[in-house]
């Protein structure tokens, strides 16, 4: 079976959806079910990994119909780890979500629910793995989707609207990718990523390869919640039901931003996407005011859930200043805070999501002193808070070094000091939550609650403790990032 | 309940002929335009215009809701199914060529059975999301 | 655009679907026309109906104050379109790279590779049998998310919990 | 003659436009998703006259004709069509849950009770 491993990678989530729609009348079988296939898969996943880590590149050809003709799966270590990631994250979520999922959505809906989750994660983990670029088109409509309805299963009724605005932005999105596509197929004849690579040099300098080029940079931008294109993601991260908070923050953007580095770098190669066209011009100033002005106003929200939405897309801002540097070491940084940002934000949010399900909210004003009742939870939302800000010894200090070294080694040192800013920004957002969860009586008319269950715990603390890891065993990221960094500077 | 004679015969006469016709373009669609896709979508108008005339209930009562869902989920795994049938075969997903000796026919063979798979499910979903749009309607007159 | 009917509104999108469809016949596009007849003047317009007799069939009276946003960015797309198609091959020409690298062997060999002779339906269902998985499933996910969304249409046999809240 | 060429592409993209610019001009949800749906299919119109040839036919194969329109673009653009009615009906699902909510379609009037129930909150 092991020739087969990259159809089972998507095959087995896809396999799963139909098949809850006949456990329906049980779910915590369709719980059960869920769990044992995202597991499977992050093992298929793990597997992967390893059989490229040394630089092999495996290509699956669908139908047995060789590329460019058939549609081929093709993954080498930069999809190799982020196929990791997504099956990662959606393993340590679900054991988290039985009991999430059963306080947040009607009983009979469970089973539709987790069969949309896993339609979501196939969706995700197919754009990252396949070498086809109108495959990738279709992938992204079928986790979109899936997670429209996902984000739409939250209780506050701002959860429909803010569901609706991210399937017209995404749309929109989706739709001037394939416009994209389109352009490229007309100069080129193929859609065969690989293939594209090697034919593009010759149409290269024609209007129609550089408007392929802006279509697919922006649409996929669209996706990646680029800013000044992001606003849609506060809103849907802020009313999502919590476990679809975690599994989408620390994996939808992330293999949107995979797809821009695959066009960017594979397909149209770094020569002609940093070279001939100012791309890294267009990305750095983006990428820091993404940085910038999201944090501000992260600053300013009450709920802390927004606020991390906020943060979310300053992260993504770091993500994209590594890609504009337009070197190997950049793209360490990028493909690492790919990793530690999905492990960091994922812990935050299931704190946050533990604190949901005990009192209902997360603003402010309700989590006054919420420390004493809830100890566990706030010390591991403490210990994601610190990695997000980058302290030394937590995953988070390891991307930020990275990118300060990437900043000098490229000369901007300005940036260099601008990333130490930045730091502040997270330190004052993350102390505003501390500082009234720890230091503020908890108000008399309060509930009293008690600390989260251990199903709900265990979880968290797995991810806190891994971005402690991560911090100090850098091996296996540090290790992944850099050769996946190595490979797409080659060019396909 | 219509009470129109004329559009309930009509109905009776109509409904038949364009359920073959789903048929011929599910089963011609490799000689002609066509295919489980489209046959799909004229299987689930013959169901929208019975409904049309006699009533959501009448239909449902005949095609319940819960059986149209596994339905669009039994679509789905027999194509997949196929694909993974030919993984056991020897060859790769959705190689159809190993499905049988000879590779015309298992190739014949496997589109036969996705294409029956993708009518399946697009009419299954097709309806369903009719029912869903349509029971809304009666939900909120009540 | 400038339609406050919603019908009205909707009753335009389905005839501009078909004169799609007639534009794909004359296109050589059979199975595609076919389909989008189907689906933009069939299902896209039921569900439109639906919908419609659901919320509301009247458009507000709006200002035209954020028009003018929308209009730049629209211009800026429609240029960088127009832009990218100055380089394009002319229409219809069979000299063009669309119809020279993969294309032939679909054209050529498919017959003969897989005994149908409708080359799309064994380009869809083979070569591309990936793609088309991915378009039962796209479909599948709609249904799924539908159902979460709007239930499954059938009778709540219990009676509703709201009534008891008022009293 | 190396202009006119080109101007089925120009057409296309003029009602590209028309339905982008609906999608974002307008406040009212329903007419958001008309005007993506009119999007959408003037980009499949776009993909298929690009599979147009000079003297072909429907792609389907009879014996004696040599020269046949592109195949590949027409299944690539049957695929999309499913992925636009898809979205379409995920789209107006979520609008209809939004005026039960709401009871309104208009993202204005929606966003001016969302930001009184902010101030009683």
């Amino acid at each position: 079976m092991i020739e087969h491993l990259p159809a089972l990678q998507v095959v087995l989530p896809l396999l799963a959806a139909p098949l809850l729609l006949f456990l329906v009348r049980w779910p915590s079988l369709a719980w059960a079910f869920t769990t044992a296939i995202a597991w499977a898969t992050f093992l298929v996943a793990a597997l992967l990994l390893e059989q490229v880590w040394g630089g092999a590149v495996i290509s699956y050809a669908h139908g047995g119909w060789e590329p460019p003709w058939g549609i081929e799966y093709r993954v080498d270590t930069v999809s190799a780890f982020v196929l990791l990631i997504i099956a990662g994250i959606s393993a340590i979520v679900m054991p988290y979500a039985r009991d999430s999922v059963e306080r947040e959505v009607a009983p009979n809906r469970i089973a539709w629910f987790y069969s949309a989750f896993l339609l979501a994660n196939a969706g995700l983990l197919g754009i990252a793995i396949t070498g086809d670029a109108f495959n990738i088109f279709v992938f992204f409509e079928i986790s979109a989707i899936a997670s429209y309805a996902l984000i739409a299963m939250g209780r506050d009724r701002r959860a429909l609207l803010s569901s609706f605005n991210y399937l017209i932005m995404g749309t929109i999105g989706t739709t001037f990718l394939l416009i994209g596509i389109g352009f490229m197929y007309m100069m080129t004849g193929t859609l065969n990523l690989a293939d594209l690579a090697e034919r593009l040099p010759e149409v290269r300098d024609t209007t129609t390869i550089r408007a392929a080029f802006a279509f697919i940079a922006v649409g996929v931008s669209l996706k990646l919640a680029l800013f000044p294109l992001h606003l849609w993601l506060p809103n849907a991260y802020t009313y999502a039901p919590s476990m679809v908070t975690v599994f989408l923050s620390a994996t939808a953007t992330k293999v949107a931003i995979y797809v821009l580095l695959r066009f960017f770098y594979s397909v149209f190669g770094a020569e002609f996407s940093f070279g001939e066209l100012p791309m890294d011009h267009v990305l750095m100033p983006l990428a820091l005011l993404g940085i910038l002005l999201p944090s501000i106003v992260a600053i300013f929200q009450d709920d802390v859930k927004r606020m991390l939405a906020y943060s979310s897309v300053a992260q993504v801002g770091y993500i994209i200043l590594g890609i504009s540097f337009a070197t190997t070491l950049g793209l360490t940084a990028s493909m690492l805070h790919l990793f530690n940002h999905a492990i960091t934000k994922a812990a935050l949010f299931m704190a946050l999501g533990a604190i949901v399900y005990q009192i209902g909210g997360t603003q402010l004003t309700r989590m006054a002193g919420i420390a004493r009742d809830m100890p566990w939870t706030m010390a591991a939302f403490v210990i994601g808070g610190l990695s997000l800000i980058g302290v030394p010894l937590t995953a988070g200090f390891i991307t930020k070094w990275y990118l300060l070294l990437a900043a000098l080694d490229s000369g901007y040192w300005p940036i260099a000091v601008f990333l130490l800013a930045s730091s502040l920004l997270a330190v004052i957002y993350i102390w505003r939550v501390v500082e009234v969860a720890y230091f503020r009586e908890r108000p008399a008319d309060a509930p009293v609650v008690s600390e989260a269950p251990l199903a709900l715990l265990l979880p968290t603390w797995t991810l806190a403790l891994a971005s402690i890891l991560f911090g100090i065993y850098t091996a296996l990221p540090v290790g992944a990032a850099s050769r996946a960094a190595t490979i797409l500077m080659g060019g396909y | 309940m219509s009470p129109h004679i004329v559009l309930r015969v009509g109905a009776k006469v109509l409904i038949p002929v364009i359920l073959l016709f789903a048929l011929y373009i599910q089963f011609h669609g490799e000689y002609s335009p066509g295919g489980g896709f489209q046959a799909g979508i004229i299987f689930a108008a013959a169901l929208v215009l019975y409904t049309l005339i006699f009533g959501l209930d009448a239909v449902q009562r005949a095609v319940p809701p819960a059986a149209v869902h596994l339905l669009s989920a039994c679509g789905a795994l027999l194509y997949i199914g196929v694909g993974v049938w030919a993984m056991f075969a020897g060859g790769n997903f959705l190689e159809y060529k190993v499905l049988a000796a000879d590779p015309h026919l298992g190739e014949t063979m496997g589109i036969i059975l996705i294409e029956l798979g993708v009518g399946i499910t697009v009419g299954a979903v097709v309806i369903s999301l009719f029912y869903s749009f349509a029971g809304r309607t009666r939900e909120q007159e009540n | 655009m400038w339609i406050r009917n919603l019908f009205a509104a909707t009753m335009l999108m389905g005839i501009f679907s078909l004169l799609a469809a007639s534009l794909y016949v004359l296109l050589d596009a059979v199975d595609v026309a076919l389909t989008e007849a189907a689906v933009g003047a069939g299902v896209s317009i039921i569900l439109m109906l639906g919908a419609l007799v659901l919320t509301t069939s009247k458009e507000k009276v709006h200002d035209a104050k954020h028009n003018l946003l929308a209009l730049v960015v629209v211009l800026i797309t429609g240029g960088a379109l127009i832009y990218g198609t100055m380089d394009m091959p002319n229409f219809a020409d069979p000299q063009a790279p669309a119809h020279q690298h993969v294309a032939p062997r679909y054209v050529q060999d498919s017959v003969e590779e897989i005994g149908i002779p409708n080359m799309v339906t064994s380009v869809l269902a083979s070569y591309r049998g990936l793609d088309t998985l991915g378009e039962v499933l796209v479909i599948f996910s709609a249904g799924v998310a539908v159902l979460l969304l709007l239930g499954t249409g059938t009778y709540r046999r219990r009676p509703r919990p709201p009534r008891n809240r008022l009293k | 003659m190396e202009w006119l060429g080109l101007y089925n592409y120009w057409v296309v993209v003029v009602l590209m436009m028309v339905g982008f610019y609906i999608v974002i001009a307008q406040g009212n949800l329903i007419k958001k998703i008309v005007g993506l749906n009119i999007f959408q299919t003037s980009v499949f119109i776009f993909y298929i006259s690009l599979s147009k040839l000079d003297g072909g036919t429907a792609p389907i194969y009879v014996e004696g004709i040599t020269t046949y329109s592109n195949p590949l673009p027409h299944v690539l653009i049957l695929t999309a069509i499913v992925v636009g009615v898809a979205l379409t009906a995920v789209g107006l699902a979520l609008a209809v849950r939004i005026h039960e909510e709401y009871g309104s379609i208009e993202e204005d009037e929606i966003q001016a009770q969302d930001e009184e129930d902010a101030r009683n909150a």
